[in-house]
């Protein structure tokens, strides 16, 4: 019998090996597993590399992460906010390295992972300095740059509900980069408002097959 | 008439007059966002916005905020009756793949050929590009918000960029708080100027040289 | 206010020209949009680029619409069922061209078109007379060949149901293609069971979100 | 014991024993479709096909079938509890992203170093490649299901495929109705033979040099 469901997300995070590279869904606060991320936090891996839109706000999640010198390398769209303190602090002393990527690009890359497309061609970036060092090529007429996969050890993403398959639904803007993250990475670990009975969730309706999921744990225990 | 410069709210007023009803439209931070307090009720507007809402209304009354439920700003807002939500990937899909009719955004600088500065300061260690390079290129037509002149008075119409790019060539519409000029293949063509503006006004402060159309006007906010 | 629901499916389909580069949506006879393909095939546009997983059969829509020598070019998967005699028949006469694409990246260079990647890079098709002419180009290790996207004019799709603005859901694996191909084209066109009012679909599970839908029609008449 | 080789249902029902609990899969027409039919009860297989259905269940009886649920052979069948739909894009991303557990193939030739051809016959002008080589290159495992021989004796156990390749080092296992062969970096090693048959029957018909496993044995159906 399939059953993904973890009884806490300190099991669920447990085998996180240093140097492991992590996706960490949400936008902002909105579809942030936090609970995933403090569990990661107490556990210690280190040497991380981070794929997030942002850099974490005020001293919490993964700016906490950051503050503790775990995370190595960072790969995001918008570093700068200004909850993202620690992140400007430890970039100024060195301590992080930045990868940023334009948005879109960084959502495009992370989907590639996920369907075994190694490489595209997109317009976004032409002429700026993301294009540095990357081939540029056109297509009728239309210059673009190539852009590689972004493929990774741990997925940490939130959902609303789930499944003992890892089926998902989300809540509203809570879904943003968590869907195409839970394709992209070796072990996808999701915490869930709710788990329900299999079959309650409406095929039709599912948005994260389960095939992408490897383990669930439920916000606040079980 | 006195020359006074227009407001970020007369700027937005007049941007949305030209949203035309049934118009997709994404709206970036800072004056754009105020579009939407300016548009006709007949018009039915689709507002996009980046993390995947498609649909967004109003900003959230206080006590029916969902956190799960935020425009690119991460401020709470609403869905309208006919909105959905999608994944990263697909919203920048449409952002991306010139599904999006009309984009507003802000600029530092934007160059005569109609290339845009508007992520990073000049000489800045640190900047966010978030949506803007996407949407920048992928809008069917991209207006920019801003002021004429940057505080010190400089040039942010110019010959050439020297702000890190955002996107070439991509601006369709520069609105400012001087005036309305477009980009053509001709070069920038002035069309409207604030109430009591005359082109030779606005070209003491464009450091691009300025073709003034043969129907230039006054604004009507 | 935005209304895309058109009276007839000839209304709905008048304006195609001939040489227009067509998406059908379907995989076999599920989710095609039958009433659609029988309007352009009395509406006379020639000279049609087609895009379709299969090749049409027996002698009704896209396939009465080969025998009729409407269609120049067929992109597609699987031309060879016992069903797609006409295609087979109208190939080996030279009144046809074929372009053989694995099922997978014509999904991916439909999926492309719709989201503004120009090429990408896929593994599939190395080492098979698909690659011919194609670049080839290693990534960690993994070969893979350039694919192009695929815009189109016209796509022809099948939903369930649909509102005014052409938002959009499918029934069962009826969705296939269907989606995709809303992406790629100047003009969708659609063919769907039931036309409900504006917000009567659940905002979590839209899957096709009206900024891809250009005309909604209801399958046998409003 | 007489020299007889498996039936078509014999060899669904041997890789049937190669599937774990768990297991996510993916079937091909041909043999590969009867597999499920010999899945043990105990074990919770899910079923992935490539029009965009994970969870498929059995055919659709008589009467209950829709003709928008259908396997990838064009038939009717139905959806198990915890199924799900995808558009086609999403379904392939499954199918090349590796995240298909073991997918079963039929096959017309195999060559030693696990390259595989199975869409189209020799010297056709015409052929139907589908799902296969996505397929073929995207799951962890490939299992490829056929007769060890074709029907007029030739050899599909080859040195060189000389039939149009499906994809390149793809196949992890081939099931046929005389034996069990794995493909290694040392090369093809016969793991089972058919009841009654020893591994010089086997070798005899096979083009490429089989290694002998040590632990060879008679397969249990």
């Amino acid at each position: 019998m399939i059953n993904k469901i973890v009884n806490s997300v300190d099991d669920a995070v447990k085998d996180i090996t240093d140097g492991s590279t992590i996706l960490f869904g949400g936008f902002g606060g909105a579809g942030v597993a936090n609970e995933l991320i403090s569990a990661l936090s107490r556990q210690g891996a280190k040497n991380i590399t981070a794929v997030s839109n942002n850099c974490g706000y005020y001293e919490k999640g993964l700016a906490k992460l950051i503050m503790d010198d775990r995370i190595s390398k960072i790969i995001c769209s918008f570093p700068l906010m200004k909850e993202s303190y620690i992140f400007k602090e430890k970039y100024k002393e060195g301590k992080i390295e930045l990868e940023l990527v334009p948005q879109g690009t960084l959502a495009e890359r992370i989907r590639a992972g996920g369907a075994g497309i190694e490489g595209f061609y997109t317009p976004t970036g032409v002429g700026t300095e993301i294009a540095a060092g990357k081939e540029e090529r056109e297509f009728d007429g239309t210059p673009c740059v190539l852009e590689k996969a972004i493929k990774a050890d741990v997925a940490l993403i939130k959902a609303k509900k789930a499944d003992r398959w890892g089926n998902l639904i989300y809540n509203k803007s809570g879904r943003n980069f968590n869907p195409i993250m839970a394709t992209a990475a070796k072990i996808t670990i999701v915490e869930v408002d709710e788990i329900v009975e299999l079959g309650e969730l409406d095929p039709e309706t599912i948005v994260t097959p389960g095939i992408f999921v490897h383990r669930i744990v439920k916000k606040g225990g079980l | 008439m006195e020359k006074t410069l227009l407001t970020r709210e007369q700027v937005a007023e007049r941007i949305a007059q030209d949203l035309h009803d049934g118009a997709i439209v994404n709206l970036g931070i800072g004056i754009p966002v105020l579009v939407s307090n300016y548009v006709s009720n007949d018009a039915e507007i689709i507002y996009q916005s980046e993390q995947g809402v498609l649909g967004m209304g109003s900003v959230a009354k206080p006590g029916e905020e969902d956190p799960d439920l935020v425009n690119a700003s991460k401020q709470p807002v609403t869905l309208v009756p006919g909105g959905s939500f999608c994944h990263h990937a697909d919203s920048f899909a449409m952002l991306r793949g010139r599904h999006i009719d009309i984009a507003v955004m802000g600029g530092m600088q934007v160059s005569e050929k109609g290339d845009l500065a508007n992520w990073k300061v000049k000489g800045a260690e640190l900047g966010s590009i978030g949506g803007a390079m996407d949407i920048a290129l992928g809008s069917r037509k991209l207006f920019i918000a801003m002021t004429h002149t940057s505080k010190d008075g400089g040039f942010k119409i110019v010959k050439e960029l020297d702000y890190p790019v955002t996107a070439l060539r991509c601006v369709d519409r520069i609105y400012t708080d001087m005036a309305i000029i477009d980009v053509t293949s001709e070069g920038l063509v002035l069309k409207e100027v604030a109430p009591g503006l005359n082109a030779e006004d606005v070209q003491k402060v464009t450091e691009a040289r300025l073709i003034v159309s043969n129907e230039l006007k006054e604004m009507s906010i």
